[in-house]
């Protein structure tokens, strides 16, 4: 018996029971409540409607059924600690925090106790170099990607030539707003555009002074690093100063649905990259169909299809097809975390792929490898209509500028080797 | 006049808009601690809690739906019917003296005469105990909170002033919401100084803000005052509720507008009025002035702090605070 | 007769300041300590460590620390958090800086680096008083928040502000980063709060702990019977924020192992450890500790009632949870406003008479 | 009536030495409001010094100007020989000036043991890091002072409450505490801020007679503010008289019972 299940039967005067075998186990370290609980219950929903998809359709994955082990820690990290020692004796495969925050407590965590963790588009970028980072993926894309990719689209919509141009980063003053700041430099210096800072402090009610200071600067272009109920504010306040909305383009965690209704229709026009084409989906259909009406969803349904939905949903498909990849190369429909790894770093993702599962052209095409936990690096821009209120995408995927990305992820990747006495390689 | 001299007086404009709002969230403290000695935590929740109600039963939603779908395995949401901005307003007052009559009754009628401390104490787990109830009442999503107030830069403003500078200047940016806001708050204020001056009650309420003994020896029933002041403290957090949230959706957030009442509160001093409305004239445009100002060079986000640090340097020299008597102390 | 003060008679003034004067209190004592020094180590896995027993030790700390200031001398300050990111960021700067010396060493020197600093916003204690105060420390905790979130130099420029806490040795076993065991994480923090406790003890059974609380009672009766104010407030300050700072230090580098400075340390802590001192009792080492248990344990209990035991959503659970402890600290506050410690003492006074309570 | 008494022993046996406090020409306003109007007397060594007026007469501004609490804005004071600088209250303490309150101030969280050794404060220097490890000079420097505080204790037959909070005490036994206090810091000068009041006639006489004694066995100067007429004249050897912030009289109690000024503020006849 461990001491968790002791620590049970104290508190409560029960055991609890151990954990089942022949279960494929998927913590999911969710955030319904506290100040960014309107943003993790979407993702969260989706996240576990996929697997409950998996298990009322296919039976599972080879034939394994999924369990969810589902713990709350309203985005503070101490919860996100003790919600990872409640459910790593439960023998589970992936950790997926949904938090930079509490990324950065688990990374080294994971590595002591080897068990794969996701941080899709977050966490921290410079675990895209494997070598260093053996059980920590951020696939398909990071955030310097993220910050390449708006300069990128910036330059085709300017024939190439930001030169001259000002460009203002608004960002969430954290661990999370401070990461593009880097990128975007070396970018400034390269393409010779200005960039200003604009830090808010969470949680952001009041940025008045932030954007009297864009009014009278009027830059070419707002990038905006922002989270929770910053972004509605932000997008408010460029609507009442009149900031023209097509210039103003937020992360991919910066556009959402909640971040843009609270706007209504002065919303309208404002662009955010995505690493998820957001349209209706037949597995949509499929997970109203099977899981919503027959009462298995994890919330109430109405947030399906929603592009947190579409992200969280695609973030499952990404382990479910990791977990299928490690159950082929373990040759057994059962599979350790170590296994799973191995899997995810072995995973290959094809349009093929995706529209077989009912998904076509959600995500981009990409291969992990030990060298490149980070995929493609590609994202999309996307535009909200606010009187339809859907968000539609712009462009393709893009590309970023891996030649100012790379150099910079072996900087900061070789740094945290130095500091924590890690010899990279792959395992 | 030159531009940048014409933005600066733009933002000591905004920053005076912004302070009314921080003072009618002062207001509300001050209120309850006049009367009863309490330092109301829970102020700010109050406000999100108000707002949250008041959506709640605009949109007609079901309260406590997650629980009781989960209990009883049914599937409501909804009642399907919405109620005008104006008659939910008015519901949403009734909503708040109950809650006022239910924290008096429950809590702090038994709490009398404690330390301060302890009732600061309390008021915080009242804050956490709203949050919770609110969150299962009306669920965490984030709600859009439309009563008809105008948003956006009033165009009328900007095109009158844009003439004072150069090309440079492209007219003074005033919101319509901050505008619609200090109007409200200015005839609140109003309202609540015509009913503690001219009404039964708000004479009573006076009485017992100076002297507790002498108002019962004259037979004031202290039980009624003090749910009055907290049905009136949950209204003034309605409006700042109705205010904020029409700005940025309402949402847990919306709590910690408490935390920017606070220094206007050290300034003011607790129970002073005048003080809790100058104090938010003066940390609204000080803490706009030195974001602007100084702000850029020292990299920015200096709000939270500043407004601290400006009325702790004002109390360090002057610790009666802004309208208070100078204090002679005897043993 | 289970709980006896008669015939347990003092020859000495010594033995009857001491910090046990009724024998079998000094007893459970020693029993405590035998099983938490003795047997915990041995038994302790992951769950019991970061879920528990670590953060339990650490906020046993800073409670102990904020019922110095706030419970002995009657200064309410809501800055702590502020000053364990001091301690915090300076475990770091230390640790990196030197990576040779001993993270004991680092840890202490922390504390006293918070000690100054604490200090230093303590001095407006001499003009501003109760709330007014309180609300003074705010700047402090808003303040630092800012500056460590700012200026590079306190998280050696890393791209996204947070700091994360290196191997370090202790007796050449790992006590922080990702390979320490349970039980040296517990360990190190064990002999910390022990060190700490009994340094608390004696600081407040001697004369400097009667100057605190003779300013918490009456500040002008205390002054005029020659008590500094100055001193003993900045005193009280300094002190108390040494052990915030080690708790702090110890937080980051022993407990989380990697922080981001307003996530960690924002408002919300300084909350937090107040509750502590509150809800465990103003003006006693064990309130600390009964407050630091009540409150790590409170929001694991709840959660595995409701969610491993019942099954309810953990959403609802979440906010359940907010409701349970909003309505158990105003009914504590209601029914033993002077807190666990008290509580406890109330508690030891029927049993001395049981039972026969006449 | 201004005396140049020479030292010398009373009738009962006590010794009267030099002068220990001198205050000369103490004028002290608050605001717009004069509450003492240039008064001087002096409290010789080892006397009971009794101040007596009407309320509001400026009695007790006047005992915290002696321990430092108000600093008149005219006037000298002068202590043992020299001229006291303006001071803070604790520094007045620590030259050995110990007070009583008319409203008691006692430390309510703490026992009657802890009050009184609060009293003992001025004489212990131990530092804070001594007292970290209580062992060596801290725990030796508690014990010798904690024996001072019992010899107190027992001096004032309060032995039996020694650990109970103060809180918890009757009125009665509260001021004997606090007179244990200002005794603790063995004073050269002892303030006595209406030590009587409130209390019965049985009360009263303890009182009286524990003020007596302790003039008498440590030889404490006392200066004390009284209502009681009867109590100052049995008490006090010499007595000053405050009327509406201004010194009316000041001499033994025999002399003042003479003074017509002091009849007339005592029947209230009008002033002008």
């Amino acid at each position: 018996m461990t001491m968790k299940t002791l620590a049970t039967a104290a508190l409560a005067g029960l055991l609890a029971s151990g954990p089942a075998l022949a279960e494929l186990v998927i913590p999911d370290l969710s955030y319904r409540t506290g100040p960014y609980g309107a943003n993790g219950t979407p993702f969260s929903d989706g996240y576990q409607d996929y697997f409950a998809l998996l298990n009322a359709r296919d039976g599972g994955i080879g034939g394994e059924t999924i369990r969810i082990n589902e713990c709350e820690t309203a985005y503070n990290t101490e919860k996100g600690v003790e919600c990872y020692e409640a459910t790593k004796g439960d023998a589970p495969l992936v950790y997926q925090p949904l938090s930079t925050g509490i990324t950065y407590q688990l990374i080294p965590k994971v590595a002591a106790d080897q068990i794969p963790m996701h941080t899709l588009g977050y966490g921290r970028t410079s675990a895209a170099a494997g070598e260093t980072f053996p059980w920590v993926f951020n696939y398909p894309a990071t955030y310097w990607d993220a910050a390449s990719v708006a300069v990128n689209y910036l330059l085709s919509e300017n024939g190439d030539d930001l030169s001259g141009k000002t460009i203002a980063l608004i960002y969430h003053n954290s661990a999370y707003g401070k990461e593009p700041i880097r990128t975007l430099e070396e970018l400034s210096e390269k393409h010779g555009f200005t960039l200003t800072q604009l830090p808010v402090d969470p949680p952001g009610q009041e940025q008045k002074s932030q954007w009297l200071q864009i009014r009278r600067d009027r830059p070419d272009y707002v990038i905006m690093w922002g989270w929770g109920v910053q972004n509605q504010v932000a997008i408010q306040e460029a609507a009442n100063v009149g900031y023209p909305m097509d210039q103003f383009i937020g992360n991919w965690w910066a556009g959402a649905e909640p971040d843009v209704m609270a706007a209504g229709m002065a919303a309208d026009g404002y662009k955010s990259l995505n690493m998820n084409r957001i349209q209706n989906y037949p597995v949509l259909d499929e997970i109203r169909a099977q899981v919503i009406d027959a009462g298995n969803g994890a919330g109430d349904g109405s947030n399906v299809g929603t592009v947190l939905y579409i992200r969280g949903m695609y973030t499952a498909m990404l382990a479910a097809e990791a977990i299928a990849k490690a159950q082929e190369l373990a040759g057994s429909p059962q599979i350790t975390a170590a296994q799973m790894r191995d899997g995810m770093e072995a995973l290959e993702i094809t349009n093929a792929r995706m529209a077989e599962l009912g998904m076509e052209g959600i995500g981009p095409e990409f291969t992990v490898s030990c060298e490149n936990h980070s995929g493609s690096g590609e994202g999309l821009v996307q535009q909200w209509n606010a009187a339809e209120q859907v968000w539609v995408p712009l462009t393709d995927f893009i590309a970023p500028d891996k030649s100012v990305i790379d150099p910079l992820i072996a900087e900061d990747a070789a740094a945290y080797a130095a500091e924590n006495g890690i010899t990279p390689g792959c395992l | 006049m030159s531009a940048d001299f014409l933005y600066m007086i733009e933002v000591v404009i905004n920053g005076l808009m912004a302070g009314v709002l921080y003072a009618l969230v002062a207001l509300g403290f001050v209120l309850i601690y006049k009367a009863s000695g309490i330092f109301n935590y829970a102020q700010g929740v109050m406000a999100l809690f108000g707002a949250l109600t008041l959506v709640g039963i605009m949109e007609g939603q079901v309260p406590f739906a997650h629980i009781i779908n989960a209990t009883f395995g049914t599937d409501l949401h909804q009642f399907g019917w919405t109620v005008p901005a104006l008659l939910a307003i008015l519901l949403t007052v009734g909503v708040m003296i109950l809650l006022a009559w239910m924290v008096h009754t429950f809590v702090f009628r038994h709490l009398v005469g404690q330390e301060p401390i302890i009732l600061f104490m309390a008021t915080i787990g009242l804050a956490y105990f709203l949050e919770g109830i609110g969150d299962l009442m009306w669920g965490s999503d984030i709600k859009t909170l439309d009563v008809g107030i105008p948003q956006g830069g009033s165009l009328w403003v900007e095109n009158l002033s844009s003439g004072l500078g150069g090309e440079d200047f492209y007219g003074f940016f005033i919101d319509k919401l901050d505008i619609t806001a200090s109007v409200v708050a200015i005839l609140l204020v109003a309202g609540l100084i015509a009913f503690a001056q001219y009404t039964k009650q708000g004479r009573a309420m006076r009485a017992v803000a100076d002297d507790h003994q002498a108002a019962l020896s004259v037979g004031i029933s202290l039980n009624f005052i003090w749910v009055l002041v907290w049905s009136l403290a949950g209204m003034v957090a309605l409006v700042a509720g109705i205010m904020w949230g029409a700005k940025s959706g309402v949402q847990f957030s919306l709590s910690l507008i408490a935390l920017k009442a606070l220094p206007v509160l050290m300034l003011g001093g607790f129970t002073s009025i005048p003080g809790a409305i100058v104090g938010g004239l003066i940390i609204g445009v000080g803490e706009k002035l030195f974001e602007y100002t100084i702000g850029p060079m020292i990299g920015g986000a200096t709000e939270n702090w500043f407004a601290y640090v400006l009325a702790l340097l004002f109390l360090v020299f002057r610790p009666q605070g802004l309208f208070g008597e100078r204090i002679i102390e005897r043993v | 007769m289970l709980y006896r003060e008669a015939g347990d008679f003092k020859t000495t003034y010594a033995a009857d300041s001491q910090t046990f004067p009724i024998r079998s209190d000094r007893w459970r004592y020693f029993a405590v300590l035998a099983i938490a020094w003795g047997v915990i180590p041995f038994v302790i896995d992951d769950y019991w460590a970061n879920a528990i027993l670590v953060p339990f030790l650490i906020y046993s700390i800073a409670a102990i620390g904020l019922n110095i200031l706030t419970g002995y001398c009657g200064q309410v300050s809501l800055g702590t958090g502020g000053f364990m990111a001091v301690g915090a960021y300076s475990v770091y700067k230390l640790m990196t800086m030197f990576p040779e010396v001993s993270i004991v060493v680092h840890v202490i020197l922390a504390g006293g680096i918070t000690a100054l600093v604490g200090t230093a916003f303590g001095l407006p204690s001499l003009r501003i008083k109760g709330f007014y105060l309180a609300v003074a420390t705010l700047a402090a905790q808003f303040f630092l928040v800012w500056l460590f979130n700012k200026v590079g130099w306190f998280y050696n420029y890393s791209a996204s502000g947070q700091i994360s806490a290196p191997e370090r040795f202790v007796a050449g076993v790992a006590v922080t980063g990702a390979n320490t065991a349970p039980w040296a994480q517990y360990l190190i923090c064990l002999a910390f709060v022990t060190v700490c406790a009994i340094v608390a003890r004696n600081l407040t059974r001697g004369s400097v702990g009667r100057k605190w609380m003779a300013i918490r009672d009456m500040d002008i009766a205390a002054e005029i019977i020659g008590v500094n104010p100055l001193t003993a407030k900045l005193s009280a300050f300094a002190v108390s924020s040494f052990f915030i700072g080690i708790s702090g230090a110890l937080f980051f580098a022993v407990y989380l192992g990697a922080v981001e400075v307003g996530e960690a340390f924002g408002i919300q802590k300084s909350f937090l450890v107040l509750f502590m001192c509150i809800i465990g009792g103003l003006g006693s080492i064990f309130g600390s500790f009964a407050g630091a248990a009540f409150l790590v344990l409170l929001p694991v209990a709840l959660k595995v009632l409701g969610v491993d035991l019942l099954g309810w959503p953990s959403s609802t659970v979440a906010h359940l949870q907010l409701v349970a402890v909003g309505a158990l600290i105003m009914f504590f506050l209601i029914k033993e406003p002077h807190g666990l410690a008290q509580l406890w003492r109330v508690t030891k006074e029927k049993l001395r008479l049981w039972p026969f309570p006449y | 009536m201004k005396d140049q008494v020479e030292p010398h022993v009373t009738a009962d046996g006590r010794r009267i030495g030099g002068v220990l406090m001198d205050l000369r020409g103490i004028t002290l306003r608050f605001g717009g409001v004069e509450a003492i109007k240039n008064i001087s007397f002096d409290i010789r060594e080892g006397e009971i010094r009794a101040i007596i007026g009407p309320n509001g007469a400026g009695k007790s501004s006047m005992l915290n100007v002696i321990s430092g609490f108000y600093h008149p804005q005219d006037g000298e004071v002068w202590f043992r020989g020299a001229k006291r600088p303006a001071m803070k209250p604790f520094q007045v303490a620590r030259l050995g000036i110990a007070r009583t309150f008319q409203n008691i101030a006692l430390f309510d969280g703490m026992s009657v043991l802890d009050n009184i050794m609060t009293g003992r404060l001025t004489h212990m220097k131990t530092g804070l890091l001594s007292q970290m490890v209580w062992a060596g000079p801290a725990a030796r420097e508690e014990a010798e002072n904690r024996a001072v505080v019992e010899r107190i204790i027992d001096f004032l037959e309060i032995q039996a409450i020694r650990k109970t909070p103060v809180g918890r005490l009757p009125y009665g036994l509260k001021k004997r505490v606090e007179l244990a206090r200002a005794l603790a810091a063995e004073p050269k000068l002892l303030l006595l801020d209406e030590p009587m009041a409130g209390m019965n006639v049985e009360e009263k006489e303890d009182m009286s007679r524990f003020i007596l004694d302790v003039n008498d066995e440590f030889g404490t100067t006392i200066a004390l503010i009284e209502h009681d007429m009867g109590v100052v004249m049995d008490l006090s050897d010499r007595v000053v008289v405050m009327d509406y912030g201004r010194k009316i009289g000041d001499g033994t109690p025999a002399e003042i019972r003479a003074n017509q000024e002091v009849i007339d503020a005592y029947l209230g006849v009008a002033h002008d």
